[in-house]
């Protein structure tokens, strides 16, 4: 599975992608375009990125999770291009025989991808306005 | 023994980057990639001096941007080598 | 969605069910049965329930974690009868509007229900065996 | 004034319970439920007592096994009440 995809995420393909019988929990982390009351009219967002690092460094990310948890199974994928309110841009699977470990490792690849990867975005509002959102 | 990439640098005792740039500084700066000429002993801190030098609407980029080099996030004192491929990144937003 | 089901669980319908353009984020947690070498041959589990119970205390810690995280969307399924190796037997999802207290409420809901629901397996092995597994 | 259960307790100063078992004690004692009459100053601790004197395999329940009355789970101190639904509950397993 491409660690960055211009299509949107199918979760479920990704939790399958980590299952096996032999690794009882699954930590899924989905995040979606937000546009609640704090945010503004957002209708959608432009995910650019610098792809050829992205993939790598989220390659790199995934591998040291992989490194520290040696049984959990772990993908993630984000996504590029235009992604409407409330289609998920990132998403993390991760699979192993115990829920601790499901958990931390599904939380230190966020954490990580959220501080690492080469991705910006521009917010699009209901008046055609726009403006690059930087957190 | 010299290194073996010296016959592609420009002139003696420097050596040639390709500078990109993403998003915001794309944006401003009307372009996302270009090439820089820089003396062979540069850092990435010295490749930022000469691009707010030199660049038109140069100050988008900050004193001290995210930079990655090879794709790999890299402080301003990395050394630079000729052929590098060097990124500045606006404030990261992924997720 | 009941919190108690005879069927196989649809993790994707209750991550649509959570979701809404005002929570960014989104985690689920899966169990699934595990069969791996330290479970022996395990082919299912017979889950039974005492499921009028069951659905209410689930009831209350969804509205516990409710309490705690009010901007939080919650909910969870048990899956009871037999469940075969690999499928899941209970998810929890959370939306919510920052990652933090997705994160936190999914594993408060799934440690309390670990501990709290009255919630039995009875493994059945390759060789036709059965055993009650009492954790 | 007394309450108004009253009419339905089967002796006058004692209460009637529906024993609920799951699992390997319904499987085990046989029954998955079981009418208890008890003192109406029961607890839930005095109904493990009285069922581990009377019960046929009784020894499966433990001296102090997790109980709920009413669906709700419940200390062994906890005090009866005429029509109580009181599940024992072998150690839980869910998820």
């Amino acid at each position: 599975m491409d660690y960055c995809t211009h299509e949107p995420i199918d979760v479920g393909r990704l939790m399958a992608a980590v299952a096996d019988g032999a690794r009882g929990g699954t930590v899924a982390f989905v995040g979606s375009v937000r546009g609640g009351p704090e945010d503004g009219p957002v209708t959608a967002i432009d995910y650019s990125g610098y792809e050829e690092m992205l993939t790598e460094e989220l390659g790199r990310i995934i591998g040291e999770a992989r490194e520290r948890w040696p049984e959990a199974s772990v993908t993630a994928q984000h996504r590029l291009g235009r992604v409407p309110r409330g289609e998920p841009s990132i998403a993390v699977v991760v699979a192993a025989p115990h829920r601790d470990e499901a958990f931390a490792a599904c939380r230190q690849v966020i954490e990580e991808a959220k501080r690492r990867l080469p991705v910006w975005k521009k917010e699009l509002f209901e008046n055609g306005a726009t403006r690059w959102r930087e957190e | 023994m010299q290194p073996s990439g010296d016959q592609l640098r420009s002139t003696a005792g420097t050596i040639t980057v390709e500078c990109r740039f993403f998003a915001r500084y794309a944006e401003i700066l009307g372009r996302d990639v270009l090439p820089l000429e820089l003396p062979e002993t540069a850092t990435v801190g010295d490749a930022v001096r000469e691009l707010r030098r030199t660049l038109p609407a140069s100050d988008v980029l900050p004193e001290r941007p995210l930079a990655a080099v090879n794709r790999q996030h890299t402080a301003l004192t990395g050394r630079l080598t000729h052929g590098d491929e060097l990124a500045f990144l606006p404030p990261l937003a992924g997720g």
